[in-house]
């Protein structure tokens, strides 16, 4: 038996993370509902444990564990640190919702502790299983989640349809795997890799390729892989739809980059097509849709998908800078993302979901902070400077010019002033119309803070972009 | 035709039947049985396949306890039978056309493609399928082995998480209470005026 | 001493720290903090860029008063300042017309005043911005930033119709500027660079230059505004607030021709060359079609704003007929007459349609009303008001001696250089202009009082006199001595005709 | 000889089998979910034919994985369907339809 | 002298300021006893300067006061240009404007708008000065503009009339289309001369003689042609030549001593003085001579056929005017540009005298301008009566009074010019003569003599107008009389404008028709020899004719002519076609321009259009998000579909 032990040592922040759901799980057996605090004090706790573990054990070298299926390397170790950083918002955004609406359990955070756990094993994959699993991992916990609140009728809907076309879509990722794994005889990525350059079967590798790439278009939310996404945006506790907004697209761009850079960065040429095809649809449909839409969750929805289309863009470069540019692009995303549904939580209350556009009205005279706070997330994801969102444009349509397709930025910005149009109605609702309903926001001051600190820092990020957008170079070796 | 074609033909096509059942049975249950079928066939292609011990566990487990959980709620849940199936031809000819030109061009590739690929040896008696998978499986493939684990807590948790139901208004007996009851507590004696009529 | 001094950084960062101040005072409770301190703001950062024209160098045309630092070092942008003889001046138009609107805005704006102020504080420091960056990339931050607040003044304390007109306006200037940006990171792959200076030398074939020249066309195109892209324009005008219809007018229009004189004659001169029959046929038809346009206009926001156009009509053709001329006379002898007539049109006009605006503020805010037809005999009852409003429409109909006779004249002057008829075409503002602009003031002003609501009006204020004494100064001053300006923008325009006129093929 | 292309080509009819299972049933929830393990079962053949023909374990292996998965989306799947059921008194697909546009 | 120049400048321009901004402060009385002190400082300063130049025969004065701007290496410079020219136009314009002022006193009395009204005439006459002094085409189109902008003012200085508010924003845009041309003009001088001074451009003038210019394509035209036409156009407008006269009748409607000063004796006569000035340049093309002259005939003729059917008396006299300014016109065309200048200063003078006395009338009439209710105001206003009289005679030419000079020699020269159209100026002059004569005694006789057709109430009102009135009548009666017979020799025959007026030899047909001149006696016995005075005695006896001995006579040409009558009732039609064409086309095509081109094609088709059809598409194409889960996955199968079909097919 050749068997080497592993190297657990760099799988540290993944085991505690895992120790630590046990534990939450465990402890909160024995929670009452009125000392639930603990579990969520627990839960920041493991993410900033997880944290602090990954940043303490950085290293911008590359290495693997596990027989290859893990593998840690300065981009994961980036994308977990934001995962952790949005998960810590989203936990801190979710709690006064949860509690409103009779939902703060330990699941929520057992749940989506899992979920994070599923995002770090997905971006530390180096294999096809454990690509597989992560993504599962993080899928189940969110069908769950989706469904956590058992009594609404749009809940329950939207997990159901958000888990039959996961699995669908899985179930083509994992056919797409099985053709590669024939193909290459071989589910470590990087072997896959090496066989992909002179593989004696091209055919096959495409066509494994194409099925792998509706599959990661699934996870985007790509149209026209895409219908899932509204609908549970909008079905989702708002909670959730903050969960699922935000981390969940930082794991599906590193699943992105692990199978198809990592794995499959010879197929170059054929993903790329596909890709373009799929990013222009997605901004089309997304900012065209959005436009239609009067609830907010389900306009950001549609904003996703756009934005998701701007990230492939990215991605379809093929080059470093391309995806430090699409790095940067769905780091950014993620931020503004969680921002704009802790505004809908921050305007919500036991009762009222503020989901609709029209909660928003009037805004500016019961709160013009928070009204500016929405107003720079909205500048922002419609990417008009001095704001972060900007430079995440720019950045991905900088390495669209930069491989000669002009054209396809040209595309994109087209399609991103139909976009601003959605935005600007939301800035048009909270400042030109007149207030609806009088009450005051009567959020806890953590939330408060917290989402105050977003949205300065979209304004501060956007002012000051050059480190991130360094960091997210380096990871590249740029 | 070899003996092995034969069992090869038979079971693909019991598989094959046992899906076009499932997907178009008009009654769960039926479903749910074609569905043990198509994988009791498949188990027997994976047997010729000399994957022994995952077909065993695709029946055990599959079999055994994911199906019976089919047959479990199908049976829980008050489903009305005739109201699912209307309209169902209505769909049909464009969902066959599509799902008959994508199977069309996955035959297709995987078909010509790997056609010619070189039959292995027969593996001898002293092989032992379980033995080689579980040494790999605590070896080489202890992470992902670990990340299963924790999928199925997953599934544990949410399960319950989903449908285990506290129910405040349920009533139970309590033999404890039962037993211990006095009298002032079972008749309560009140005083009434005569009522005029 | 105040060379040690970051001016152009004080005179960006002054406004808009000012601004986050003043929107620290909160609620309507605190207006007068807030206006005082916008006031306050608005002066100092007026007096800031005082010394920037009295340390100005005229003998040169280099960028003065440069800064650099880096900025985002993985994209090669920098934080690059400086101003030379065109971008000075607009830098102290800025600053001039914020203390002004500031005034204007003290007694009208009654609602969300500090959100009010500092919204035009920290446009104006954008403004600033967009004028002193040298960077390609920061002018486009500050550039895009500006619609931000713009945006919210027109929609917030803008008339009925507000919200189409603010959406239209954002949405068009939005889909003007994206396409510059595309063509900013396309040279930034030819050249390496976002130093718009660097981008002035950078060798481009003929295509190329076209294709950025169209991409730049549309951005700044829709800013002047030129035909037909220009529809944004009087609707946000006649929505927008006194204030905001002031500054978009004054500043904001000259932003895109700004946009023309540092990007596209410089980067593309052999594209502008070739396209310029397109421009100067496309700033004709603004002259005229518009001016056309302005004479039927019932509401006066409307006129005003329709004479706009027309007159930034003048200032893209007093930028294009430079190549006809060339090509005309051969020698780029007259061509200076046209930028510089041009550069003296945008800041006349920055004067004219600042005080036009203004005057017209002054009636709203008396009848809330600003259909020409709800008024007539004005000068009855406001007889030193009537007084400032005619100056200004004498001005704004081109009357010697009064700033807005200077650009038109001299870029009359050039154009009969490039082609008789372009000046002949061009020279029909005199009349048309006239025609609208005094037409207006007939039925406002003159005749008899029209009705009770004219009958009751009341005389300027001392901060209204104030606010148009100052503009009354401004006009007659640049139109009986213009030399100081010209001074200024002498070398520099020598020296931007003379890299345009060197072909990049 | 029994080629690999035969087992693939079975596959990949049973993977369309199960997809049109997924789009054509616009009435019994739990059909859908039948599908999706056709589907696994689908991919679980290729996985062990190429195992078999590769003459590697790592393909058992991943199917073995599959069927731990598969299993437990079957667990979370069925308890949503409960949810879904218990919320809506009906398991008809048609029905679901309240989040649309 | 620097100092003196722009002290007759100035001082007429801080009179202005301070009437304007601080009269309502300073009160009516200082306000002007300031004005008028302005202005006789600046017209005894103008005397003087005159006599400077003329009498003492100094050089010109050709200097710059201050640099406007340098731009593109031109200098634009106000400066001052002193000759014999300008400081003539100095006299006349400072001293007819101080009369005015001091009318203004009397005439004014009573109006509200006292102060501003003072504020605006000493504006004038600082814009008038500026004009004349100038010494480059920038400062002469600023003075041109500035003097449009006051006349503008006055009027509409009655801004409650709508009339005069109309007839101002006439003037102006009438005047507009005038400068439209001056301007390009201007622009032509500046290309082709590279300098807008005049000395540079008269200098180099002739050297550019055989340039050719191509306008049209395919057709070429004499460069200084096309300058002088442009040129010209701008005289036509400020000077009321057909057919851009149109402004001068309305501008009726400002107060009568406006219509002296600028509407009769300086503004108007700019557009003369300015082809006078520009003399070097017009004597390089003949073409456009030729366009002056019939320009200035057909105005000559035909507007004083319009003073035969006007009631209104301001309005005759406005007639007379632009009859009067088609002469001036026709002697420029004739190179005779001394003869049109020597006419546009005794114009001036009895054509301010007959404003004046008009408004005397008018004022004694309590503002009643109609002549038919008019008669027999002899007895009433004796002074006015007489002031009146010489101002006529002075008008139709009678011999030895000012206007016979000035309008025989024009007479003369035009019949010895040779030049393309000069048959018909000759005889259009000669049957102005007999209109002018005609008419200017039809206004004489309805006014002074005849029955008194007024109300009784008026009547009991009517008297002669104060000192202030008819001070300035007197005053201006003097020269209306003598001027003539004191500068017909040197101005016309002699060197008086040898350093301002350059005429080439074969066009100088005033050396023609100074031949045998001797002295002014000679000058009257040859004009008698000629048809001219016998035709404004023929006119002057006809008018008494009809409105004394016969004045049934008019009533029964108005009916047997009633053709002829109506085309000139309606002035040949000029203001309906204008009011019609331009103005109403205008509006239209404004109209088209704003709701079809703005309105529906850019924003209804382009920018509404493709807004409202994203957000169409967006509300057709969001019910593909239909809610059912199979055609989600369909749409997912589909799209592997397509893939597969794209990717592998």
């Amino acid at each position: 038996m050749d068997f080497a032990i592993p190297n657990y040592y760099i799988a540290i922040p993944e085991m505690f993370v895992l120790g630590m759901v046990c534990l939450v799980l465990v402890i909160d057996l024995f929670m009452t509902d009125k000392s639930r605090t603990v579990t969520y004090l627990l839960s920041q706790t493991t993410l900033v444990g997880a944290a602090v573990l990954t940043f303490t054990t950085f290293s911008y070298e590359t290495q693997f564990a596990f027989s290859n299926t893990f593998v840690r390397d300065a981009m994961g170790d980036v994308l977990k640190g934001f995962i952790y950083l949005s998960i810590f918002f989203v936990f801190l955004y979710a709690r006064p919702y949860l509690q409103q609406r009779n939902l703060f359990k330990g699941e929520y955070y057992v749940l989506g502790l899992f979920a994070v756990l599923g995002m770090m094993v997905m971006v530390s994959a180096q294999s096809l299983l454990t690509i597989y699993l992560g993504l599962e991992m993080l899928a189940l916990s969110l069908y769950a989640m989706v469904a956590l609140k058992r009594d609404s009728i749009e809940a329950s809907e939207s997990a159901m349809k958000y888990f039959i076309l996961g699995a669908l879509a899985s179930g083509m990722l994992l056919y797409g795997m099985s053709m590669l794994y024939g193909a290459t005889q071989s589910l470590d990525l990087a072997v896959i890799s090496q066989q992909a350059v002179n593989s004696d079967m091209p055919l096959v590798m495409v066509f494994g390729l194409v099925f792998i790439v509706v599959g990661v278009a699934f996870k985007l939310g790509a149209v026209p892989f895409h219908m899932w996404v509204p609908d549970v945006y909008q079905g989702s506790p708002t909670a959730v739809t903050l969960f699922i907004g935000s981390a969940p697209k930082i794991a599906a761009f590193a699943m992105v980059m692990r199978l198809l850079v990592d794995g499959l960065s010879s197929m170059h040429i054929h993903w790329q097509d596909m890709f373009i095809i799929l990013s222009v649809l997605s901004l089309a449909v997304g900012n065209i849709f959005a436009i239609a839409q009067t609830n907010i969750k389900r306009m950001l929805a549609y904003s996703t998908i756009a934005h998701m289309g701007f990230l492939m863009l990215g991605v379809l470069s093929g080059t470093k800078e391309g995806y430090s540019a699409a790095m940067f692009y769905t780091i950014v995303y993620a931020m503004m993302s969680v921002g704009a549904f802790g505004m809908i939580i921050l305007l919500s209350r036991a009762g009222f979901e503020a989901d609709q556009l029209n909660d928003f009205k009037g805004l500016n005279d019961k709160s013009p902070w928070f009204a500016l706070v929405m107003l720079i997330l909205m500048f922002s994801m419609a990417g008009v400077p001095p704001f972060l969102g900007f430079w995440a444009k720019v950045s991905v349509l900088k390495e669209l010019v930069h491989i000669d397709m002009t054209w396809l930025a040209v595309v994109a910005v087209v399609f991103s002033i139909i976009g601003a149009f959605y935005y600007l109605r939301i800035i048009k609702i909270m400042y030109f119309d007149k207030m609806e309903d009088s009450s005051q926001i009567s959020h806890s001051l953590d939330l408060r803070i917290a989402l105050s600190a977003n949205g300065l820092a979209i304004l501060v990020l956007g002012l000051l972009p050059g480190p991130l957008m360094a960091l997210c170079a380096a990871t590249f070796g740029l | 035709m070899a003996f092995e074609q034969i069992i090869f033909y038979f079971f693909s096509a019991m598989v094959l039947l046992a899906g076009v059942m499932v997907i178009t049975a008009r009654n769960p249950v039926y479903a749910a049985l074609f569905l043990v079928m198509a994988f009791f066939s498949s188990s027997a292609l994976w047997l010729l396949l000399e994957a022994e011990f995952l077909a065993i566990t695709l029946v055990l487990v599959y079999v055994g306890a994911v199906m019976v959980l089919f047959l479990f709620v199908v049976m829980m849940l008050d489903i009305n039978l005739v109201a699912l199936r209307e309209g169902f031809m209505r769909y049909l000819p464009v969902g066959a056309l599509v799902a008959i030109s994508v199977i069309a061009m996955m035959t297709m590739v995987v078909g010509p493609e790997f056609a010619d690929f070189p039959i292995p040896e027969r593996k001898g008696p002293e092989y032992n399928n379980t033995a080689e998978l579980g040494r790999i499986l605590y070896t080489e493939y202890v992470y992902p082995f670990e990340l299963a684990a924790v999928i199925l807590v997953v599934a544990i948790v949410a399960a319950i998480a989903l449908t285990l139901r506290r129910r405040p208004m349920v009533r139970k007996q309590n033999p404890d209470q039962q037993v211990s009851v006095r009298k002032e507590e079972r008749v309560r004696i009140v005083k009434m005026d005569v009522e005029k009529r | 001493m105040f060379f040690e001094l970051p001016l152009l950084s004080l005179l960006i960062w002054t406004p808009i720290l000012g601004g986050v101040l003043v929107l620290l005072t909160g609620s309507d409770k605190n207006a007068l903090e807030a206006k005082v301190i916008s006031l306050l703001v608005s002066v100092v950062t007026f007096a800031l860029s005082l010394p920037l024209f009295g340390l100005f160098d005229t003998a040169t045309a280099t960028m003065q008063f440069t800064e650099q630092h880096r900025w985002i070092e993985s994209f090669n942008v920098n934080y690059t300042l400086g101003v030379d003889g065109i971008s000075m001046p607009l830098i102290v138009l800025t600053t001039f017309t914020t203390v002004l609107v500031i005034m204007a805005g003290w007694e009208v704006i009654q609602y969300k005043v500090a959100q009010y102020m500092a919204a035009f504080l920290i446009m104006e420091g954008l403004m600033i911005g967009v004028f002193s960056a040298l960077d390609a990339m920061l002018f486009y931050v500050f550039w895009e930033a500006m619609l931000i607040p713009m945006f919210i003044v027109i929609g917030v304390w803008g008339g009925p119709r507000r919200v189409y007109a603010t959406i239209k306006f954002f949405l068009y200037t939005f889909l003007g500027s994206v396409f510059m940006l595309v063509a900013l990171i396309y040279m930034y792959f030819q050249g390496d660079t976002f130093s718009i200076l660097q981008l002035h030398t950078l060798k481009l074939n003929l295509t190329e230059q076209i294709l950025i020249f169209l991409a730049f066309l549309i951005a700044f195109a829709v800013k002047v505004p030129m035909w037909p892209v220009h529809t944004w324009l009087p609707d946000a005008h006649v929505e927008a607030p006194t204030g905001g219809s002031v500054i978009l007018a004054a500043i904001m229009l000259k932003l895109g021709a700004y946009g023309f004189l540092r990007f596209s004659l410089p980067i593309t001169p052999d594209a502008s060359s070739v396209l310029d029959i397109m421009m100067i046929v496309l700033s004709l038809i603004a002259v005229i079609y518009i001016g056309f346009v302005a004479l039927v206009q019932q509401d006066m926001k409307k006129l005003i704003a329709y004479s706009s156009i027309s007159h930034m009509g003048f200032v893209t053709l007093g930028f294009f007929i430079v190549f006809m001329i060339y090509e005309n006379t051969g020698s780029w002898n007259g061509a200076a007459l046209g930028i510089e007539g041009a550069i003296v049109q945008m800041i006349s006009h920055g004067f004219i349609s600042g005080a036009m605006f203004l005057t017209v503020g002054v009636l709203y805010d008396r009848m809330h009303s600003r259909e020409i037809g709800a008024y007539g005999g004005v000068i009855n009852t406001m007889p030193v008001f009537a007084g400032f409003a005619v100056l200004f429409a004498m001005s704004n109909a081109g009357l010697p001696g009064t700033s807005g006779f200077v650009g038109e004249f001299m870029v009359i002057l050039s154009a009969f250089k490039a082609n008789f008829w372009i000046a002949f075409l061009a020279a029909t503002t005199l009349i048309l202009g006239a025609a609208y602009t005094l037409w207006m003031v007939k039925r406002v002003f003159f005749g008899d009082i029209a009705n009770d609501n004219v009958a009751d009006l009341k005389d300027l204020t001392t901060r209204e006199f104030t606010i148009l004494a100052i503009l009354a100064v401004a006009v007659l001053g640049l139109g009986v001595y213009p030399a100081p300006l010209l001074e200024v923008m002498g070398p520099t325009v020598d020296n931007l005709l003379q890299h345009i006129a060197q072909s990049k093929l | 000889m029994i080629a690999l292309s035969d087992y693939l080509t079975v596959s990949a009819i049973l993977f369309g089998i199960s997809m049109a299972g997924i789009f054509i049933n616009r009435k019994n929830m739990i059909i859908l979910l039948m599908s999706i393990e056709l589907m696994l079962l689908a991919v679980n053949i290729n996985f062990v034919a190429f195992s078999h023909y590769l003459g590697d374990s790592a393909g058992q292996v991943f199917v073995f994985f599959i069927l731990t998965v598969a299993a437990a989306e079957a667990a979370i799947g069925l308890a949503i369907l409960v949810v879904l059921f218990r919320n809506r008194r009906t398991i008809n697909v048609q029905d679901m339809d309240s989040l649309k546009g | 002298m620097h100092d003196i120049y722009l002290t007759i400048v100035l001082a007429p321009l801080i009179g202005a300021v301070i009437a304007g901004l601080f009269g309502k402060a300073i009160g009516r009385t200082a306000t002007h006893r300031i004005t008028i002190l302005a202005m006789a400082i600046s017209t005894i300063l103008s005397a003087y300067v005159f006599k400077y130049m003329t009498v003492d025969g100094n050089e010109t004065y050709n200097a710059t006061v201050y640099t406007w701007m340098v731009a593109d290496g031109i200098r634009f410079e106000i400066g001052f240009l002193i000759d014999s020219l300008s400081s003539m136009m100095m006299v006349v314009v400072t001293s007819v404007s101080l009369m005015v002022h001091i009318y203004t006193i009397g005439y004014m009395h009573e109006d509200d708008g006292y102060q501003r009204f003072f504020s605006y005439i000493s504006l004038f006459t600082f814009s008038m000065l500026m004009l004349v002094m100038s010494n480059n085409f920038m400062q002469l189109f600023f003075g041109w503009e500035a003097v449009g902008l006051v006349s503008y003012l006055l009027i509409g200085f009655w801004y409650k009339r709508p009339t005069a508010i109309y007839a101002n924003l006439k003037a102006f845009l009438v005047n507009r289309v005038g400068d439209f041309g001056f301007l390009l003009g201007i622009a032509a001088v500046l290309m082709y001369f590279n300098s807008l001074d005049y000395a540079d451009v008269f200098k180099a003038a002739p050297l550019m003689k055989d340039m050719a210019v191509e306008v049209i394509p395919g057709q070429t035209w004499s460069l200084m042609t096309m300058i002088g036409i442009l040129l010209f156009i701008g005289a036509m407008g400020k000077s009321a030549q057909v057919p851009l006269h149109v402004w001068l009748p309305d501008s009726m409607e400002g107060p009568t001593p406006i219509s002296a000063l600028i509407h009769a004796a300086t503004m108007v006569t700019a557009g003369i003085f300015m082809v006078a000035r520009m003399s070097p340049l017009y004597e390089l093309s003949e073409t456009a001579l030729s366009i002056i002259i019939v320009i200035g005939a057909i105005t000559a003729l035909f507007m004083g056929l319009l003073g035969i059917v006007q009631n209104d008396i301001k309005r005759v006299v406005a007639y007379s005017t632009l009859s009067q300014l088609g002469y001036m016109t026709v002697a420029l065309g004739a190179s005779a540009y001394a003869a049109g200048v020597f006419h546009l200063m005794t114009h001036a003078f009895f054509k301010a005298l007959l404003f004046l006395a008009a408004g005397s009338v008018i004022i004694g009439m309590h503002h009643e301008q109609d002549m038919r209710k008019m008669g027999g105001l002899k007895k009433y206003m004796p002074v006015t009566y007489w002031t009146m009289l010489i101002g006529t005679l002075a008008l139709i030419g009678l011999p030895g009074f000012a206007g016979f000079f000035s309008k025989d020699a024009i007479i003369e020269a035009v019949h010895y010019s040779e030049i393309a159209g000069s048959g018909f100026a000759y005889f259009s002059v000669l049957a102005g003569v007999f209109i002018t004569a005609f008419y200017s005694f039809r206004l004489f006789f309805m006014v002074f003599h005849g029955k008194e057709r007024m109300d009784e109430h008026t009547r009991s009102h009517i008297h002669e107008s104060p000192w202030v009135v008819t001070l300035p009548l007197i005053a201006l009666a003097i020269p209306s009389v003598i001027i003539g017979a004191v500068y017909v020799g040197p101005m016309l025959f002699g060197d008086f404008f040898s350093d301002s007026i350059l005429v080439s030899s074969e066009h100088d047909v005033l050396a023609k028709v100074g031949q045998g001149f001797t002295s002014w006696g000679g000058f009257i016995l040859h004009g008698l020899q000629g048809p001219a005075v016998y035709l404004a005695l023929g006119g002057a006896a006809t008018a008494w004719y009809f409105y004394m001995k016969r004045p049934d006579i008019p009533g029964m040409f108005k009916q047997r002519l009633s053709i002829i009558y109506r085309v000139l009732e309606n002035k040949y039609g000029f203001d309906d076609f204008n009011e019609k064409v331009f103005a109403g086309g205008s509006r239209k095509l404004g109209g088209f321009f704003w709701r079809v081109g703005d309105e529906k094609i850019i924003d209804g088709i382009i920018v509404n259009g493709t807004a409202q059809s994203v957000g169409w598409l967006a509300s057709v194409l969001r019910h593909l998000q239909s809610g059912y889960l199979y055609h989600y996955a369909f749409a997912m199968i589909v799209g592997l579909m397509m893939m597969l079909l794209l990717f592998i097919v």
